[in-house]
């Protein structure tokens, strides 16, 4: 009987239980067994490249987007494996961007599963008392922080600075997206836009001065904003449900009761940013893959992505619907079978409900639809690969922290980004 | 009678000795040499190589196979192969497989043959992330189903030459120059002075004083002794997160403490925030190490001749005194020793700044740079680079503490 | 000025009493030695007199002056530790200084003493070294010299020449012999080498258990030893004990010999020390027995003979004996040399 | 240095500062204790300690200066010159147990602080004694609570929720009144995350260590330290060099190595390599031990007709049984706590060892006290071996010298 | 069987020389005790013979068998050791059969062979105890019988006795003396203390730095010395050593005294003992002096008695003399124990 290794960066011990639970389905369905294995995020590009040196890579990875070329490359993922499945599967039933960031030459790298969009969340209700616009714009972020930071009791903004979290990337990402900023262009590196990268840099020191000291990631940003000492954060959606007093091991802790939605009802969303030199703005998402690797027992990998994308999907989506967005729309049959079935999922871990009960219709319209007009570096110009590993590199984390951290002048930043954004290359 | 000349050679009882000395050691010997020195040359080997730590793996051909168009009229089996490497060629690659029964090729493309069912094709060289799609016309006369089931679970073998970077003639100094260059790296080796003499005197002077209040009998003394060995004995991924806990500027107590207690405003990030995450691994230091100086400076107290302060008694010497003239004087080879034993071993300390920061905020030691470059950025080489300072540093250390060593405390 | 006085001292360690009710007066200038077995409680004793140990009841008097509570710094005595106890990191002057230096005493002061004990205990050349360097007798020397630079009211010696070899310690015995001559100051002084008190001491307190057996001079000791205790501990080989009766002043053996014992009524037991025996022939003296064992050295030898009901008597005879293992003999005792033992082992004479 | 040898001048500086300290400790106690706010005060400090001084010369019945101080400190509570500040909305109970903690604290240990202190002027020694008494106090509390602090704070995080923990960080206190509840995420820990498998793996992997480390080091170490041989002088020597290469080094290599024979990700591979990260150190240790066996009996066994494999099997091994038994205690502690290792080459949650385990736990989906529970867990076997077995532990600490 | 000869036997240990060639033959059951200073060799040479130390050059022969390459288990010797070397993890049941369980005698041989040797050693009750329960005095007697149990060739003895008290140590030497008498086996046995050497020795060989000075019965040795260092080395108190001219045949001292001294010529050292010594009015004697020290002993009395240009000369004499320090006296030479040696310390008679 075949066993395959599963990878997943869902550690949390709920999303796991659950997808070990449909892991255990297949296994009913097709007799190949499976062995789920949480990876912490920060250290999957670590672990899988130590994997694949080993030679013992797991069957089948679960990974975000920035993997997905950067592996193919290296000949961790299996791209022939992962275009028959595409191929199996129908390739027009996906969401065309989402495969769109997976293609190479080749073939796609990886089989896209869901995706989300990245969010500022504000305390809505303070910004109306305060007589302030949603922070769409650096500027209304700017406005708010002025306000309402009030430390200790207040932080105006708790931004990301823990330079080894993928969630620093993210925001960081999101943000020179806002004002139009990319280190790609379709001849590869191009340097930054001096002007635009120092407004972007500027005003990532405004949010880092209204941010608690120290090192931050998402964890701290959750933690403060829960217990209403945050203006604004950015997060993913996955703090939906929590945020509506869901889930016991995060528990909004603004009020004395744990799990009431209080804090959900003061809180408003904004996916879509925008700079002072890019006003049409730009949202973030993020897409996962289902990698199958170059040591995989390729057949039951495949069969365990295929099953996870069709019969198992709306389990794989129902892990933490509130932000896992269905990529693959429906079958050939039915074009939109999976994202009707997403919407009667229930989100939350301790109390479950669906999402429509907990927020407004459009918020949730503005959440969703993000996902479609959202970007990342280099997609556009065919570069994603390249901008994927500027991305892990972490460099422009680490010297936009030392920029905060007031070693050099934004000038000399920027130039020095440039410098070794070239050597990537 | 006698001649004043020492008999050249070795009795036969001393030989048996030594045959028997060496038959002793050799296991130890052996596996030393396995896990230490071979490690250890291989560090220098490695350094001067470019070697990521994908390139671990050498590069090999991979095939996989299948039967297209199966449903229409002409179907054909697919070999695609690829080299697993983007920077390696691979060379001499030979594919054999199974053609199952009941399936007919209709052409032998060039450089394969057939063999009954067996086919066998050769290819001379796969460039770096190069591909090769193979495409056999097959007849199906019976059930084309099964056939493709046939095909598809029997795998074809492949195998290939490639040259792995560690084992060719490949060298650089890349590593080394990069290392140098880096920006961080003299503040890596600053944070490792700072941490390592702080962590030692700290360690030596904090044990020195817990010696000096647990050098006399009472009742509660083991279980304080006991108390105080704590931090040491147990695992240290234990204690050091018990440390992020309690330190944790959102919902740790120490900050809750100091806010309360009105000594800041704002919570500290403690193991966040240059310079203190230094000051605070080094505390960590200092308080996991000081219980093993409390330890040996206590045993080597209570191995002081009690006359000799008795004699003092008599002399009429004052507490603070017998410390100053007596106790520190006689204490001086111990600490000496374990002043030089600490420094290297928190030199070479990993796991708890690994633990407690991951390296950053300042607290990027040598030992845990070795780690970063090595895995974090997965370049094995730099990683190495890093490990042969470390080792010319230790060099410099052992000289020093054998000189020294050798006069005190004869360890 | 040196004159100690112990009352009714006693020394408890828990519920282990050690030393049991000691009173002694030692007089200024007197050299007294404690004897004793091991762990008889000499150092104990010694170490109270010191202040080094807690004087659970009873006085120690100092001079006049009671002590009993002062640390050891303010009693003014000099103690000499059987280990020698010199601290091992500072030269021989450093250790011989290192009293005044913790008093304070002004630098030259300080070395003037210090080369003036150097001096007369002929240390000047090693003054530099450190302990480890110096042989055992100069170790020995140099402890000395630590206690002499302080001007001490009294000397105390524990075990001082127990870690020196045979030849070594006659000579240290003779250097201490002198020291006492020349500075003509109190001394208190502990061994169990018989030889050592005998030899040195102007009065001696045996201690048994705790307890004073008998003060007195040497010659006292060894020609009227209080009890059975005193008459066996000094005087090597040990005295002769025999079972005896006496009746109207005269003694008999149990193998018949005897002789007149004044005094003596109730004794059950007869002591004769081994050089007061004279070896005639079978049937002539007190009692007959044939030679066991001889011990020939040099100048003397020792018959073990063995005298039937009398046990083995120990009999002191000149080296030049030809006197054989079987060879039968009669012992005659010297009558003025006898000693005479109640049943509790008090002596009658 | 000699204006401070008054015990009118040195008994309020001593006061002062003992007062700080202790103000310091109670507050920190009793924030802890009731999770409510107690901070010390520096005026009430100084007033109360320099009295409390003073009043220990004349007062020399420890509990009347306790009553005194008291009476004065749960007075002054109330004002803005308390010793150690309540927070407003505590009740009397709160100034009561302040104030009289405090009094308790500072009285009594002033009394024997300054015990043996006449009144003005004082001599060096009584000076300096007293000086003692006060640092050793000091120590006392400086080392207790920074000993016993992170592991109060491991075992009741342990024992608590994520809100709990979050809502009130300064509240030691357990509620017990919840019962076996209170275990629940060690519950979980072996139900869902495979903590009773981990604890095997960890223990059956140490215990193998400890045996080939023994059988290895037994003989090289009664070979360094009693035969005679050329090169024997050097190869003792060289042992403490090997000792001195940090594993960090030698992991590089060493996981090159087991990558590419596959022994990475597995037990064998683990197995293999701890024992090699402790025969120095046994060997270190157990030939100072042989050392210091006499070899006279040992000669005594060769005379009475053994062969040298025969001595050291029927007289230095029964011999060196406390010796053995501090060795594979140690080693036993050393591969139980290894970390750097199983972390680098074990990925799979099935051949995770308790440390690595733990590792895996340091995840910020995971709540904390699951994180601190798996500590507890690997902490606890270690502790009551320690405990246990102290005089072993102890001198096989002393013994290894060291390896850090 | 138990003859033991030592052909040019010589140790070394890297470049020093520790036994300068030695040539002894040791006559089955003789009791031959090595003695000497401390370092001269003694318990190297007797390692030597047991095997646990390589002969560097010359043969060990033990019943005419050449046994320089044996490891000790092969010699068929048995060793007592200062330390006792017991185990400490055996009962004394199991100490004493030790050896024959490990040469796999049958169970009862064994224990009727450690029976019968704990009769012997009085050790019947304790042969349940371990090591650790028993007197020094004991253990001794369970290392000398677990030698017996083996039936040796011959026995060895390092320093057995030093580490007991003197009371225990005169009466063990007692036991041993008995135990040869019984066994009649060889026996070598080294020691530092001259009563032992003398009372114990059918022959003694005086070792000093490696070399063999002197091999003979106690009384050759006391009373002929082959030269300065036996002469000094035997006998305690130590012999007086003066300054001296001899011509035709009759000597001179440095302060005028002299007398007739045959077959002496070209002496300048005489030696006198002293017990040899008579005590009468100054001017009467050979030398005049005055008395320094007495050191009274109880049964003797030690004089040391300054006799200017020839030194200080110790004489015994009675217990009960009267002389007291600054007393001036005239010394006597007993004729027939004076002793003279040449200038490189050569006994001349
Ligand atoms: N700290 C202590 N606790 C209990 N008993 C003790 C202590 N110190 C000594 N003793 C006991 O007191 C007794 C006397 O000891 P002390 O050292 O005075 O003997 P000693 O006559 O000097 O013997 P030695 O000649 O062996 O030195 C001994 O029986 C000893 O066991
Ligand atoms: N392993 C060794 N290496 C070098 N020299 C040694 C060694 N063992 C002994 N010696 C030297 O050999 C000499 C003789 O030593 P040995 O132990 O035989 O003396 P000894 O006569 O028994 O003395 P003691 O009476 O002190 O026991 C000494 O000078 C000693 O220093
Ligand atoms: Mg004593
Ligand atoms: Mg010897």
């Amino acid at each position: 009987q075949d066993t395959i290794r599963f990878w997943t960066t869902e550690e949390q011990p709920e999303r796991l239980a659950l997808q070990e639970a449909m892991a255990a389905e297949f296994t009913e369905a097709s007799g190949i067994s499976v062995e789920v294995i949480p990876v912490t995020e920060s250290d999957l590009g670590t672990r899988a490249t130590a994997a694949f040196a080993a030679g013992d890579l797991p069957d089948v990875i679960y990974h975000p987007l920035q993997y997905a070329l950067p592996w193919a490359e290296a000949g961790i993922l299996d791209i022939d494996a992962a275009t028959d499945v595409i191929e199996e599967l129908g390739a027009e039933t996906f969401a065309p961007g989402a495969l769109n960031m997976a293609s190479t030459e080749d073939g796609f790298a990886s089989v896209p599963v869901d995706g989300w969009t990245q969010m500022i969340v504000y305390r809505a209700d303070l910004f109306e008392e305060n007589g302030l616009e949603p922070p769409t714009t650096y500027a209304n972020v700017l406005a708010a922080i002025e306000a309402l930071h009030n430390p200790p009791e207040m932080f105006g903004f708790v931004a990301a600075t823990k330079v080894d979290e993928n969630f620093m990337s993210q925001v960081l990402e999101h943000v020179f997206l806002a004002n139009g900023v990319s280190p790609v262009g379709p001849d590869g590196v191009q340097p930054l836009d001096e002007a635009a990268t120092t407004e972007v840099l500027e005003f990532y020191a405004a949010i880092v001065e209204a941010s608690p000291d120290g090192e931050l990631f998402w964890q701290q940003s959750r933690e403060l904003y829960f217990a209403g000492r945050a203006a604004m954060i950015i997060w993913s959606p996955f703090i939906l449900d929590e945020l509506a007093g869901l889930r016991d091991s995060a528990p909004p802790t603004i009020t004395d009761d744990p799990t009431s939605g209080e804090l959900a009802s003061r809180t408003g969303i904004v996916t879509n940013f925008a700079g002072p030199s890019n006003p049409d703005g730009a949202a973030w998402a993020d897409i996962r893959y289902f990698g199958i690797t170059a040591d995989a027992n390729t057949d039951a990998a495949m069969a365990f992505v295929e099953y996870s994308m069709a019969e198992g999907y709306t389990q794989t989506l129902a892990i933490a619907p509130e932000g896992k967005f269905p990529i693959r729309r429906g079958t050939a049959d039915n074009p939109t079978a999976f994202t009707d079935a997403w919407a009667q999922l229930d989100v939350g871990v301790d109390r479950r409900a669906p999402l429509g009960d907990l927020y407004a219709q459009e918020m949730i319209d503005e959440i969703v639809g993000g996902l479609d007009v959202a970007q990342r570096w280099g997609v556009a110009e065919g570069q994603l690969a390249l901008a994927s590993r500027i991305v892990n590199s972490q460099v422009i984390n680490r010297l936009v922290r030392e920029y905060m951290d007031g070693v050099r002048d934004a000038a000399a930043t920027v130039a020095l980004m440039n410098e070794e954004l070239a050597r990537i290359e | 009678m006698t001649t004043a000349i020492p008999p050249k050679g070795t009795g036969p009882l001393a030989r048996r000795e030594a045959r028997l000395a060496w038959g002793l050691l050799f296991p130890t010997l052996a596996s030393v040499m396995l896990v230490v020195i071979l490690p250890l040359l291989a560090i220098f080997w490695i350094s001067f190589k470019p070697v990521d730590l994908a390139d671990l793996r050498a590069a090999a051909p991979m095939v996989r196979e299948d039967l297209r168009d199966a449903d229409e009229a002409a179907p054909y089996i697919r070999y695609r192969i690829r080299n697993s490497s983007q920077t390696d060629p691979i060379s001499d690659i030979v594919l054999s497989d199974t053609i199952p029964e009941g399936v007919e090729l209709l052409e032998v493309p060039e450089g394969c043959v057939l063999e009954a069912q067996a086919l066998t094709c050769r290819f001379d060289l796969l460039d770096p992330g190069g591909r090769l799609t193979l495409e056999l016309p097959v007849a199906v006369p019976g059930d084309i189903e099964a056939a493709e089931i046939a095909i598809e679970t029997d795998q074809p073998a492949i195998s290939g030459a490639a040259e792995n970077v560690l084992t060719s003639g490949e060298f650089t100094l890349e590593n080394f120059a990069e290392l140098f260059d880096a920006r961080e790296f003299w503040t890596v080796i600053g944070a490792t002075l700072f941490y390592t003499v702080f962590g030692t005197f700290g360690a030596l002077i904090v044990g020195l004083f817990a010696a000096l209040l647990l050098n006399k009998e009472f009742r509660g003394q083991g279980v304080l002794r006991g108390l105080y060995l704590f931090p040491y004995v147990a695992p240290v991924i234990a204690v050091a997160f018990s440390w992020i806990i309690l330190f944790d500027p959102f919902s740790g107590s120490v900050n809750a403490l100091l806010i309360q207690m009105g000594v800041t405003d704002d919570a500290i990030n403690f193991f966040g925030e240059r310079p203190l995450a230094l000051v605070m691994v080094t505390v960590f230091e200092i308080w996991r190490y000081f219980p093993l100086s409390f330890l040996f400076i206590l045993a080597r107290m209570q191995s002081i001749d009690t006359d000799m302060y008795e004699a003092a008694d008599v002399d009429g010497a004052s507490p603070f005194q017998k410390f100053r003239y007596l106790s520190l004087p006689m204490l001086m080879g111990i600490l000496s020793v374990l002043f030089l034993l600490r420094f290297i071993w928190t030199f070479n300390k990993f796991d708890d700044i690994f633990l407690l920061t991951g390296g950053n905020a300042g607290t990027r030691t040598l030992t845990v740079n070795v780690y970063e470059q090595a895995f974090a950025l997965s370049n094995i080489g730099a990683g190495a680079a890093v490990a042969v300072v470390i080792l010319i540093c230790l060099l410099c250390f052992s000289w020093f503490f054998f000189r020294f060593m050798s006069k005190e405390e004869g360890l | 000025m040196g004159k100690i006085e112990l009352k009714a001292v006693e020394k408890w360690y828990g519920e282990a009493q050690v030393i049991k009710g000691v009173d002694l007066t030692i007089d200024d200038s007197e050299f007294v030695i404690f004897v004793g077995p091991s762990g008889c409680g000499k150092s104990t004793l010694l170490r109270m007199i010191a202040g080094l140990e807690e004087t659970s009841r009873g006085q120690v008097i100092i001079d006049g002056r009671d002590a009993t509570a002062e640390p050891p710094s303010k009693r003014g005595l000099a103690m000499v530790f059987q280990s020698y106890a010199l601290y091992p990191h500072m030269s021989v002057r450093d250790n011989m200084g290192f009293s005044l230096k913790t008093a304070g005493a002004p630098k030259a002061e300080q070395e003037e003493k210090v080369a003036e004990a150097a001096r007369a205990l002929r240390l000047e050349e090693y003054l530099d070294r450190r302990p480890k360097d110096l042989s055992g007798g100069q170790r020995q020397r140099v402890a000395i010299g630590r206690s002499i630079v302080r001007d001490p009211t009294a000397f105390l010696f524990d075990e001082p020449l127990s870690n020196l070899d045979a030849s070594l310690r006659v000579e240290m015995r003779y250097e201490i012999a002198k020291l006492h001559q020349a500075l003509n100051a109190t001394m208190i002084y502990v061994t169990h080498d018989q030889v050592e008190a005998m030899t040195l001491a102007d009065r001696i307190v045996v201690l048994s258990a705790g307890r004073i057996e008998q003060v007195g001079s040497p010659r006292e000791l060894y020609e009227h030893p209080a009890n059975l205790f005193v008459a066996q501990f000094i005087g090597s080989p040990k005295m002769n004990i025999l079972p005896c009766t006496v009746a109207e002043d005269a003694f008999s053996l149990p193998g018949g010999g005897g002789g007149p014992a004044t005094g003596a009524a109730g004794a059950t037991q007869l002591g004769i020390r081994p050089e007061a025996i004279a070896i005639g022939a079978t049937g002539g003296g007190h009692v007959d027995g044939t030679v066991d064992v001889t011990e020939y050295l040099g100048a003397d030898a020792y018959l073990i003979v063995d005298c039937g009901a009398s046990g083995k008597l120990t009999v002191r005879t000149d080296g030049e004996t030809s006197l054989r293992p079987g060879d039968p003999i009669g012992l005659t005792f010297e009558d003025r040399k006898l000693h005479f033992f109640d049943a509790d082992g008090i002596a009658l004479r | 240095m000699k204006v401070f040898w008054n015990s009118f001048i040195t008994g309020p500086i001593l006061g002062v500062f003992w007062a700080l300290i202790v103000a310091t400790a109670v507050a920190v106690l009793l924030s802890f204790v009731t999770g409510a706010a107690f901070r010390p005060g520096l005026t009430g400090c100084l007033i109360l300690g320099a009295l409390a001084g003073l009043a220990a010369l004349e007062i020399r019945a420890g509990w009347m200066l306790v009553a005194g101080l008291s009476a004065l400190a749960v007075a002054l509570s109330y004002t803005g010159i308390s010793p150690i500040h309540v927070s407003g909305d505590a009740g009397p109970g709160a100034h009561l147990m302040a104030g009289i903690g405090f009094a308790l604290a500072l009285g009594w240990p002033m009394s024997v602080i300054l015990h043996g202190c006449p009144r003005g002027p004082l001599t060096r020694h009584e000076w300096e004694e007293a000086v003692i008494r006060f640092l050793t106090g000091f120590g006392y509390i400086f080392f207790t609570a920074a000993v016993a602090i992170p592991f109060y704070v491991m075992v009741m995080t342990s024992l608590k929720t994520q809100g709990e923990l979050i809502a009130n960080p300064l509240d030691f206190t357990i509620d017990l009144s919840r019962g076996w509840e209170l275990f629940r995420s060690y519950e979980e820990l072996f139900r869902n995350f495979n903590f009773g498998s981990y604890l095997w793996t960890s223990f059956y992997i140490s215990i193998l260590t400890v045996l080939i480390t023994l059988a290895f080091s037994i003989p090289g170490a009664y070979a360094v330290a009693r035969l005679r041989f050329k090169g024997q002088k050097a190869l003792s020597r060289s042992i403490l060099l090997i000792y001195m290469v940090p594993m960090i080094v030698l992991a590089l290599p060493i996981y090159i190595a087991f990558s590419m024979t596959g022994l990475r990700n597995s037990i064998a591979g683990i197995v293999m390599i701890y024992p090699v990260t402790t025969i120095p150190v046994a060997l270190y240790m157990l030939q100072g031990y042989f050392r210091g066996l006499p070899a006279e009996v040992e000669e005594a066994g060769l005379m009475d007709g053994l062969s040298r494999l025969q001595v050291i099997w029927k007289i230095t091994l029964p011999l060196s049984l406390p010796a053995l038994a501090s060795v594979s205690l140690y080693v036993f502690m050393i591969a139980w706590n290894e970390f750097l290792l199983a972390f680098m080459l074990l990925d799979d949650p099935s051949k995770f060892t308790l440390t690595r385990g733990i590792a895996s736990l340091n995840s910020s989906e995971i709540p904390r006290q699951h994180l601190m529970a798996g500590a507890v867990i690997a902490t606890v076997p270690v502790m009551a071996l320690f405990l246990g077995l102290e005089k072993f532990m102890t001198r096989g600490l002393t013994a290894g010298s060291v390896k850090g």
